[in-house]
C-alpha cells in the first residue's frame, strides 16, 4: 500500500512536449511511472516518446484511463491546467510549475473545493511525489528512494530528498513520499496527508519537514494532538532565518507568535511529534522512534 | 516587489480611490514648488522621504513645515542623504525623492490593509480603530482591537463585509458609506493589480469627519510581474540592497546576514536547515543563498562571486542535493568559479543526489583546495572548523 | 413538526425600517412570529416596532439568537443581504425581493454552496415561507392558513395561495409551505423541499406547483421516482402559455424537449406523481389521495 | 430586453471582440453610402434589416448586392417597411435601419452562445459546427452536435473550457487561439454586461481561414437595467409590441394571446393557471396579465385600458388572490375602472385572500353589472359562458 499513488497509477503528463515535459516524463518513465501519454494543446495525434500526444486532458483520460497527472506548464497557463485535470476527472494532480500568481491560486482553490472536492492537488511549486519503486510524479531524483515504513511529507523540495536519502540510509525506506510545495496557496497540506497516512498500513511513521511561516504547521499539531494513530517525526527549517525579513506583512503578522520555527516546534511537541533539532537527525530519529527507543516526547 | 509611497497612491487613485494632492521632488526646487505646490487649509506641508520602510517618521524621514521655502529646505535636506529607520539596518536606505502634501488636522488614526492568510487561503481584509502605528505592535498589545474579515474570492469583497469592519471601528453615518467605497476599491485593486498587501496606515478622520488615506504602501506579488509590467517597469532597484538585487538579476535568492559561514543551497528550505545546521555547528551563517532549481555552473560561478563580495566570510559550505540540478553541473560551476575569482576561503562541499559521484570525483580531479564531506552534519561542522582556523591563522 | 421554521424559530428582518420590512414584520407579529428585531445599517441602537434595530445581521444574532431571516432589501443589495445573513449563521434565508441580476444569483449561489453549505435560501423573488399557527415569514397573507398535513412547494407566489386555500377548505390544513420563488437561479429547488418533507412526520403529503421553463420538476420527478415515502400531487401551470414567446434561448432550448408543461406533466406521472389538469383540483386531490380514494397513478 | 444585431456588435467590440466593418443606415441615402460604406474584397455586400427577429433572411430581410447602388436600392426596399418572419407574427416587425457589411467568403459556419442554464444554476458556453441555422433546429435533429460547458463563476470561462470546445468543432492551428480568445471575450461581455443570451451566429471560417463573426444577437438581463443604463438607453421601444410596451410602462406584464377571454390576474404562476383554466373550461385565453405585487388602483385602471383596446375579448376574467395586494384596492381599481372606460364586456370577478370580503362588498354596492364567484374553475366557467352568450347575442 501507500497514499495517492501505486504502481498501477496511470499518469499523464501535462506540458508534455515541451523541455521540462520531456526531460520530467523521460525520468518517470526510466523509473517505471505508468506514464500513458501527455497533452500538449494542438499536437493531438503526435506521439512523443513513444507515447500518444492529446489537445486536451479530456481526451487524454478518455483514451487512457489515466487518474493521475503532472504538470509542467508554464506559470501564466498552470493554473489552467489545474482546472482542466481537476475536470476531466484527474484524482491526483501535481503541479511542479513555479511562480503561478497568488490571485491565480486563490481561485483554483476555491473552484477546486467547489467543484472537484475528490481532486487531490499537490503544489504548485512543489518536486511532486513519489511511492518508491511504483511511481514516480515529479523532478525528485528516484534512485535515493527505497520502498519501506516511512512516510513524508514536506513543504521543502531538495529538503525532502535529504529526509528521503537518511530514511533510506537507515533502511527505513518510504511508504510514499509528498512534496506540499511552498507556495502560500497550495493544495494538500499536512493534515490532508496525515490523514492519508494514517490509513495507509504501509506507513509506519510520519516524517513532517516544515519551514517558517504561515500556520499549517501549527494546524497539524493540533490535528496531530486530537489524536492520531501513527508517531510523527518533524523537523521545521528556518528557525536561524531572519525574522520579518520578507515576513513582514499584516497576515503573517496578525496570525500572532505564529509563523516562527521556535512556535511551530513548541505546538507541534506539545501534540506529541518527535521534535529534531538538526536536519541531520531526521533519519535516526524515526529510526529509534520505530525500534522503540524513544519514550513519549509528551511525557518528557 | 515594493512601491514607494507616491506610487502607491498613484495605484489606488487608478481605481478611483481619493488621495491627497501630492507634489514629488527629486531634487529641491525652489521653482517647481513655487508652482506646483498642493494649497494646504493647515498652512501645512509634510515632507516624507520616499524609502522602502516604515517607521519613517521617528527617523527623520517626515518633516512637517509651514511655508514653501520650508519645504524646499526640508526636501534639500533629505535628498540625496539615506534614512536608517528601526527596519532598514545600519546602512540605511538612499532617498532619491521626497513626497510633498498638504498637512492635514487628523482627529483619529485608523488601520486598513488587503493581504492573503496563508492559514485560510483566502484574501483578508483588516482594520483597526489604532491606526498609526505598527500592526504588529497592535496585535501584540491589544489584539481584540484588531477586527478581519475573510474574502470569499467569488464575489470579492461583499458590501456587507466592509460594513461589518466599518461599525466594529466605530465609524457613523457618511463614513460608513466612504470606508465601504474605499474597501471595495481596495480589494478590487489588490486583484487587478496582483497585490500582495495594501496597507493604508494611517486611514484618518479628519477635522471635517471625512476620511483619509495619509500613508499607503503597496507590495505587489513577484509571481505576477509578467502581467503587471506597468508597475514592474517602476522597480526601484536603488532601495534594494545591491547584493540581493544582483542576485535577483541572476536567478538566484539571497539575503545578507551577519555571520561568517556563506551558505550556497539548492532549494529555500535545504538553504534555510543548511544556516540551522551551521548555528547547530557552532556557527553562524552569513547569508542565505538558494541557486534554484534549474542552477547553470554559469550560475554558480555568480553565486560564488555573491558570496565572496562579503568580507565576514571565513567558510563557504556549498549543500547541494542533485534532483532537477546534476550536481556534475554544478561540480563544473564550482570549478570554473574557484578559477575566475580566486578562492581563497575554506570551502566545503557537499554533494548529494543525480550524479553527486560523478561530482565529487570532478571536483576530486581538479586539483583545488576543497574538503568533500558526505554527511549533512559532519558537512556544517567541517566548515565551521575551517572558518575558527582560518581566523585563528590569520 | 414541520421543516425549516417552527413556533420557536427567531426571526430577523433585513430592510427592517424600510416600507416592506415594516409592512410585512407588522404582518409576521400579528401572525404570532417570534420576530426578534431586524437590520437596517446605520440604525442601529434605534427600537422600530418595539423590537431592537441593528447595524449588521452579525450583531442581531449575536444580541438575540435569530436563525431566521426574512430580506425585503431593493434589488441592487439583496445580493449581498443574502450574503450577510448566510456569514451571520442564519440557518433560513427567505428573499423576498424581487428583481436581483441573474449575474449576482450565480455568484451568491456559489460562494452559499463553497462556504456556507448548511443555509437554506428560501428565493429570491418569492412569497417565502411559512409553519401555520407557528411562524410566518413572508408576504402570504396568514388568514388563509391552517395546521395540518400537508406540505406545500411552488415556484409561484399568488398560485401557492390558491393550493393553501383549497388544502384549508378540504380540513387538510398545510405541515410548511414553501415559496420557491420564479427566478432562473434560486434557493432551494422542488428536490430540496422535497427531502425535508420526506423526513417530517407531520406531512402527510407534498403539493408541488411548478410551472413552465427549465427544468426543475423534471428533476424533481426523477428524485421522486427513485423511491419518495409520501404521496406527491402536483400542478404545473402555463399548459396554455405560447411557446417561444420569452422562452426563445439558448439554455433552454438546448434542454431539448424540456421546459413545456406537458413535458414536465409526463416526468412526474411517470414518476407516480398525482398530476393535476386544473388548478381548481389541487385540494380535492389531496384529499382523495390522503383519504386513500386514488389508486396509484403510475399503475393506471 | 433585445439588442439590434448593430447594437450587439458595438457592445461586442467594446470587449475587443473583432466585427465586421459596418455602416448603419436609417434613411436610404446614396451620399452616405458612397462616403461611408466599407470596402468589400468580394466586391459584395449584404444589407440586413434591423428587427429584433431571427430568420430575416428567409423572409427577404436580409439582400446580396455588388454595388453602391444597389446597396441604396436594397435599404431604400426595406427602410419603413414591416418585416414579417416565422418569428414576429403576422403583423411583423418595422424596419427602422438597416446594416450594411462586405459579404464576406464564408468556407464553414459555426454557432457559439453564452447564455445561463437554469437547471446547473451556472452559465454555460454552447457552441456547434453546425451553424447558420436555429440551435433549436440541430438540437432536434444532430443533438451530438451540439458541445456545452458549464462555467464556474469564481475563475469564469477557463481557457482550457474554451480549447475543448475549439477542438471538438474540429479548429486548428491559429483557429483554436482566435477562439479561445473569442471565447473569452464573449464570456466577459456577458457577464459585464448583465446578459441574458450572447449568441454568434454563424460564427464563420472565412476563406483566408480565420473566424470572422457574421450575426450577432444580444439579450440583456431584464433585473440588471439598473447598472446598464448605457444600453437600456438604447432600447428600441419601436420594435416591441405596443401593448406589451405600454404594458411594462405601466409596470404590468403583459402578453398578447389569440383568445377571446381577457384574464388579470395578479402572479404570474396564477395567472398562467388562469388562462390554464379558461381553456380547460372551454374558451381561450385572450391575453396572460399580471398585475404584479404592488398593484394599485391605477394600475387596475391601466390594465383594463389595456384589456379593453384587444377587439376580440369577449369576456374579461378577474382573478386576484390578494396577499401583499389588497382585494378592496383591487375592487376600487376595478369601479374605477369600469366608470372610466365604458365597462360593456362581461367581467367575471374572483377575489380571495387578504381583504376579499370588503371587495367583493365594494364590488356589489357599485350598482356595475360584474358577476362575482368565489370559486376559481367557477369563474373561469362563468367568463367562457357569458363570452358564448355575448357572441350569440351580437
Amino acid at each position: 500500500m501507500s497514499i495517492l499513488v501505486d504502481e498501477s497509477t496511470r499518469v499523464i503528463c501535462q506540458g508534455f512536449t515541451g523541455k521540462q515535459g520531456t526531460f520530467h516524463s523521460e525520468q518517470a518513465l526510466a523509473y517505471g511511472t505508468r506514464l500513458v501519454g501527455g497533452v500538449t494543446p494542438g499536437k493531438g495525434g503526435q506521439t512523443h516518446l513513444g507515447l500518444p500526444v492529446f489537445d486536451t486532458v479530456a481526451d487524454a483520460v478518455r483514451e487512457t484511463g489515466a487518474t493521475a497527472s503532472m504538470i509542467y506548464v508554464p506559470a501564466p497557463f498552470a493554473a489552467d491546467s489545474i482546472l482542466e485535470a481537476a475536470a476531466a476527472g484527474i484524482e491526483v494532480i501535481a503541479c511542479i510549475t513555479e511562480g503561478i500568481p497568488v490571485v491565480d491560486m486563490l481561485k483554483v482553490k476555491a473552484v477546486l473545493a467547489q467543484d472537484y472536492p475528490d481532486a487531490s492537488l499537490i503544489g504548485p511549486n512543489c518536486p511532486g511525489l513519489i511511492t518508491p519503486d511504483a511511481c514516480k510524479i515529479g523532478i525528485m531524483p528516484g534512485a535515493i528512494h527505497q520502498k519501506g515504513r516511512v512516510g513524508i511529507v514536506s513543504r521543502s523540495g531538495t529538503l525532502t530528498y535529504e529526509a528521503v536519502a537518511q530514511t533510506t540510509a537507515e533502511g527505513l525506506g518510504q511508504s510514499t513520499c509528498v512534496g506540499i510545495g511552498g507556495d502560500p496557496i497550495g493544495g494538500l497540506d499536512f493534515m490532508d496527508c496525515l490523514s492519508r497516512f494514517a490509513d495507509d498500513p504501509q506507513t509506519e511513521l510520519v516524517l513532517m519537514v516544515g519551514e517558517i511561516g504561515g500556520g499549517a504547521e501549527e494546524a497539524a499539531a493540533e490535528f496531530i494532538r486530537q489524536g492520531y494513530p501513527k508517531p510523527v517525526v518533524a523537523y521545521i527549517a528556518g528557525a536561524t532565518a531572519p525574522s520579518g525579513k520578507r515576513m513582514g506583512h499584516a497576515g503573517a503578522v496578525i496570525a500572532g507568535g505564529k509563523g516562527t520555527a521556535a512556535a511551530k516546534c513548541d505546538a507541534l511537541r506539545a501534540a506529541g511529534v518527535h521534535v529534531v533539532e538538526s536536519p541531520a537527525e531526521l533519519g535516526v530519529t524515526a529510526a529509534r522512534v520505530l525500534n522503540g527507543q524513544s519514550e513519549d516526547p509528551g511525557a518528557s | 516587489m515594493n512601491l514607494h509611497e507616491y506610487q502607491a497612491k498613484s495605484l489606488l487613485s487608478e481605481f478611483g480611490i481619493e488621495v491627497p494632492p501630492n507634489l514629488l521632488l527629486k531634487q529641491a526646487s525652489a521653482k517647481q514648488v513655487a508652482t506646483a505646490l498642493p494649497s494646504s487649509e493647515t498652512g501645512r506641508w509634510v515632507v516624507k522621504a520616499q524609502v522602502h520602510s516604515g517607521a519613517r517618521g521617528k527617523a527623520g524621514g517626515v518633516r512637517l513645515v509651514d511655508s514653501g521655502d520650508a519645504v524646499v529646505e526640508a526636501a534639500d535636506a533629505l535628498i540625496g542623504t539615506r534614512l536608517v529607520t528601526g527596519q532598514t539596518g545600519p546602512a540605511g536606505l538612499p532617498v532619491d525623492a521626497v513626497l510633498v502634501e498638504p498637512a492635514a488636522t487628523i482627529e483619529h488614526e485608523y488601520y486598513l490593509a488587503v493581504t492573503v492568510d496563508r492559514a485560510l487561503q483566502r484574501v483578508v481584509v483588516i482594520a483597526s480603530p489604532q491606526g498609526g502605528m505598527d500592526i504588529e505592535s497592535v496585535a501584540a498589545s491589544n489584539p481584540e482591537a484588531i477586527f478581519r474579515t475573510v474574502v470569499n474570492p467569488t464575489v470579492g469583497l461583499a458590501a456587507y463585509q466592509a460594513r461589518d469592519l466599518a461599525f466594529a471601528l466605530g465609524l457613523e453615518g457618511t463614513q460608513v458609506k466612504a470606508f465601504v467605497s474605499l474597501a471595495l476599491k481596495l480589494y478590487r485593486a489588490f486583484i487587478d493589480r496582483d497585490a500582495a498587501l495594501i496597507e493604508i496606515n494611517p486611514l484618518a478622520r479628519l477635522g471635517n469627519g471625512d476620511l483619509g488615506i495619509v500613508d499607503a504602501k503597496v507590495s505587489l506579488d513577484d509571481n505576477a510581474g509578467y502581467r503587471q509590467t506597468e508597475w514592474w517597469q517602476q522597480r526601484d532597484v536603488a532601495q534594494e540592497d545591491p547584493a540581493e538585487r544582483k542576485a535577483i538579476d541572476h536567478g538566484l535568492n539571497y539575503v545578507s546576514l551577519d555571520g561568517n559561514i556563506a551558505c550556497m543551497v539548492n532549494g529555500a528550505g535545504l538553504a534555510m536547515a543548511t544556516m540551522d545546521l551551521v548555528q547547530h555547528a557552532g556557527g553562524m551563517p552569513a547569508n542565505f543563498l538558494d541557486v534554484g532549481g534549474g542552477t547553470s555552473a554559469a550560475k554558480v560561478t555568480e553565486a560564488f562571486k555573491l558570496i565572496l563580495e562579503n568580507e565576514r566570510v571565513e567558510a563557504i559550505l556549498v549543500n547541494i542535493f542533485g534532483g532537477i540540478v546534476r550536481c556534475d553541473l554544478i561540480a563544473e560551476g564550482i570549478i570554473e568559479a574557484a578559477r575566475e575569482v580566486s578562492l581563497d576561503v575554506p570551502t566545503v562541499v557537499r554533494l548529494a543526489g543525480t550524479n553527486a559521484e560523478e561530482g565529487r570525483r570532478m571536483l576530486a580531479d581538479s586539483g583545488l583546495a576543497l574538503t568533500a564531506e558526505d554527511d549533512l552534519a559532519a558537512a556544517a561542522k567541517r566548515a565551521v572548523t575551517l572558518a575558527n582556523s582560518s581566523r585563528e591563522a590569520s
